[in-house]
């Protein structure tokens, strides 16, 4: 990664309106999006990379690449909460530990949409069944780190079966919740429609706005993570130094696993993105109710005010030069 | 005019559901006032709205001073388990 | 109707965003479209609708062929909600009956929306001047309603007059209910300027963003249908039949009418469209207020929860099907 | 601190403009707060908001006592007529 | 349950951050309802909300009845400047 | 002026649906946007112009034509606040003196783009350094305001120290209120990116978007606007001619001053628009917090009711006839 790329990421857009954001919470302006509007444009936003997702899906089929693709997402998702749950316990109780790690092993939908935007912007070409790998990182990691929580919570009962637990709710929550149904819903439909007339009519708003609905979103993004950076404190260096090194792992470890099935440059970048990013939506919608005993100002404060910036700021450009040494421009 | 018990149930929007299904097992009518933000033990709820799980919403239920304990009974686990506030105040209901 | 047809109407992104919102009700997901997002969306889809048509009108002009539609399309409105009421008078109290009639003789806005995206995907042509019937369609009922309502209520006493009634405030309700206010308004701005410069700039805004719009409403209105179904158990099996039954015959008075006047296959099939659908946001707007001794979870319940899905589902490519045997393709 | 009697009134809101005109004809200071949803007599309020009608507003008026009977006079017809809650409770106003 | 007082401050909008960081130096939690509109001497407020800064909110604290006045001569200062309502009642907490 | 040019202007879409708001409460019809959805026009539309002006910026650079304008600008900024100070209070006391001098010295974004459109419709060209110029007239005439109040302040409590007083915050309010923050924040992403890939994929957000928000955003004002106007008999005559003047002096002197430093067609208008308008958005939102003693219900309702309607019916053809005669076509 040399200065240009640097620059060329930071000088874009997303990016600046993220640094806008951040700069006006800390130079204390009152500037900021009226609730529900950030909800709306995360809807917007989820909305919108499922149905181009699934589009573009519809347009090249699922083949053996395809699967082998989805095969190693599911299997990250799975194994990155369960390798650094173990980490976290040398520091955590095991409900906290069990948050951040199912933060870690989901994803962040917008980090992987600012990575689009980021190939977009350099006119490199990535495939509609990325979107589909997010889709099936989502969920895995919440299930993960619920079974975790649960048998810690039977071995400190003794082994004693405690209150009844609600297997059902865990999974809907996981599978069911709001934002990655409608992920998920979305790229069921665009790749159902994607070849037939009809789904032509909804590219303008799907497809045309959604990098100004970005910009708009990272501005906000950017108010909240600064407003979080106070709650930094309380989680202490173990806790910021794992938001900083852990992504870097999954991205090293992602890069591997995308060179040995063979992904292009822009795929691997947004696979690698992936493995990187934590979930600061889709989890703690999930954690608040699976595990109402962690502290959401350490997992949604990690992954908001650390690991979100870091790895839109300094890791896409950073990643795609590791991306262009090991696989190729 | 009919002497109440005028019962205010602060907790995190997603326990919602919960609590509706619980005070209507017991028959009882309810209004939700919805983007309750607030600072509790537990931290401050809702400076930041991506996803309005951290908000709080604050349900009413005036109901007869015999039905009270039943329903703070109900209530309690859920306060218990999940942070908020629950008030008890005397109000009288204009007939109508 | 074959099933091609019928699969073909399945297939498009706006009828499967709304399956996909029964599906997430139906599976207790929690995706739900924050408030106040939903009302925008309906006023986005009133404004778009009625500027769009206001600038065909601006291009096609006001002919007597126009005018005959127009005059039917007022016809329809009368006719339907007075004898649907002696209909619902079998069962009903005058209160109830007098809603519902009125909520079958208006129309749904919805529906009618969906059904020119359908047209657009299927590239047939229909009239900038069928916006204006259906602006027309919306208001009658209500007033018929509230007539048939107040004339029971005064037998009931027995002839006496009962409390002073507010006749200016019905006639506001119904005509200027914020809902036809804004259609008819928006209709107006776009006759006046249709052929000006100024009009083109709104385009991207009024014209190309409608499709996805309508998309995401029918995903809210997918959710919230799904949750009325509970109060189909409420309504009886009358209601239920009424629901499905008064829609069919409403369309085929709308067809004969449509044959008599000349309608081509388009406007046709949306003039059908209309008379077979029911309002769930004007009415019920209206009738909150003038009415409100009537129980909302039947009129709304029937009209949205019925008679919207099948209209949308079936009533389509059935009505399609139905025009082309009548009028021709 | 002046002892005041604190009226809430949860009604439908498209009764709000109605109820203000009243309550400004008695000369009365009031908040309100929007967006209200509830279960009632009269069904569910507010589960599916296309167009707000169904939802409710619950509106406060900090009174006199001897200010409340002209008060409830006027919003009893309201209630009786599109349903709601009227909760009457004590108070003291800091004075400033 | 624990009888506590009830504190409910209705204030302009744009005096809210002064008003939270006044309270949590004195170390009470509390709750915000947003989006309240209202009367008062001052005019009618949130009428058109173009910017928000003329919609009021009512935020609530549960104290115990020695940390009111305390409370209360913060909280008047800000009242006499920009208008507003303070009501204190009493009410009872349930423990959890 | 003549009729056509007034009815040119009346008959676009914009001003069309501002009135169609005036009426909508004049009527009575309960037609109204939802809050915060008038905020989140709001804030788009200075996101837009914003942007949108610093593209421009980018493409066209800063020349010492440019520094002259801008310079002018502040010039005025600061001049008519001050002078408008001393005509208020023959009538008015300090407080409500200054907030109005404020309200009348800084601009309306909104009237700003309405001329814009206007020109826009007219194909007359204009420069994207305009829009820096509105940035740059927002904030001065609220400190000038605010030193005038503390000054009369001190002299009442007879030169002694009044309570301390926090300049910062002013400064704060006064500079980085959010819609002041938004604006400047945007115009500089649009210039740092303007010449770079990545904005391009924001214009039809930012661009194709921004005529059909405002028609919706006007649409709002005229519902606002008319519900205001009761307040005017409180108001009283001296204010209500005022309100109506002093934007005509204005508007002359913006007039004198484009012309002495050899402003176009298109930007001389802007310009004169600036100079003629009066804040309702970011100075209410300073006023509220800085000079709480002052009155909105004057200072809003004079910009909101009386000066924003005549700026965008008669004012913007009105100086465009001026600017013609002086300036040249
Ligand atoms: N003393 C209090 N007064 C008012 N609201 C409170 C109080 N304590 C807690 N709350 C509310 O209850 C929520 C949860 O509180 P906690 O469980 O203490 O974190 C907070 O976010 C507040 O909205
Ligand atoms: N006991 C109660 N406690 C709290 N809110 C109530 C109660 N009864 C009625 N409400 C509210 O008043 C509205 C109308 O009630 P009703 O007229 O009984 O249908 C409901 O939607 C609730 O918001
Ligand atoms: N008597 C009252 N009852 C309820 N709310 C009030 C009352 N007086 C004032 N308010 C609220 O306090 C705000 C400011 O009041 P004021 O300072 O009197 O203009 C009003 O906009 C109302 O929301
Ligand atoms: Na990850
Ligand atoms: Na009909
Ligand atoms: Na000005």
């Amino acid at each position: 990664m040399n200065t240009a790329q640097l620059l060329g990421n930071f000088l874009s857009p997303p990016i600046l309106f993220f640094l806008l954001g951040l700069a006006a919470t800390l130079v204390r302006s009152d500037l900021e999006l009226p609730s529900p509007l950030p909800k709306i444009l995360s809807l917007y936003l989820l909305f919108s990379i499922g149905f181009r997702g699934g589009m573009e899906l519809a347009h090249s089929g699922l083949t053996t690449h395809v699967a082998a693709t989805l095969g190693v997402a599911i299997l990250a998702a799975v194994a990155v909460p369960a390798y650094t749950y173990f980490i976290l316990r040398v520091r955590l109780d095991p409900a906290n530990a069990a948050a951040i790690a199912a933060t870690y092993g989901s994803i962040s939908a917008v980090t992987f949409i600012t990575a689009t935007a980021f190939l977009d912007a350099n006119k490199i070409a990535y495939s509609g069944h990325m979107v589909a790998a997010m889709a099936l990182m989502e969920s895995p990691a919440i299930v993960v780190g619920v079974v975790f929580a649960r048998l810690a919570a039977k071995r400190a009962a003794g082994g004693a079966e405690t209150e009844a637990f609600d297997w059902g709710r865990v999974g809907r929550d996981a599978f069911l919740n709001g934002s990655v149904f409608l992920l998920v819903g979305s790229l069921l439909v665009g790749a159902i429609t994607g070849n037939r007339p009809g789904a032509e009519a909804l590219k303008p708003f799907s497809h045309q706005l959604y990098a100004g609905v970005l910009a708009l979103f990272l501005l906000d993004m950017g108010i909240v993570a600064a407003r979080r950076l106070a709650d930094l404190r309380r989680a202490g260096v173990f806790l910021v130094a794992f938001a900083i090194t852990v992504p870097l792992v999954n991205a090293a470890l992602g890069l591997l696993a995308a060179r040995l099935i063979g992904l292009d440059h822009g795929d691997a970048l947004l696979f690698v993105i992936l493995c990187a990013s934590a979930s600061y939506i889709a989890v703690p919608a999930a954690m608040r109710l699976a595990i109402p005993e962690a502290n959401p100002s350490l997992y949604v404060t990690m992954a908001l005010a650390l690991t979100f910036p870091f790895n839109i700021l300094i890791g896409i450009p950073l990643y795609q030069a590791a991306v262009t040494a090991v696989i190729g421009p | 005019m009919q002497a109440l018990k005028k019962v205010e149930i602060i907790l995190g929007a997603p326990e919602l559901p919960k609590l509706q299904r619980l005070i209507e097992a017991l028959g009882h009518n309810y209004s939700v006032f919805h983007h309750v933000t607030g600072r509790g033990d537990r931290g401050v709820r809702g400076d930041d709205d991506l996803t309005g799980v951290f908000t709080n919403i604050c349900l009413l239920v005036a109901c007869r001073a015999e039905e009270l304990p039943a329903l703070i009974e109900k209530v309690r686990p859920l306060l218990k388990k999940t942070g908020g506030l629950c008030l008890v105040s005397d109000a009288q209901s204009v007939l109508h």
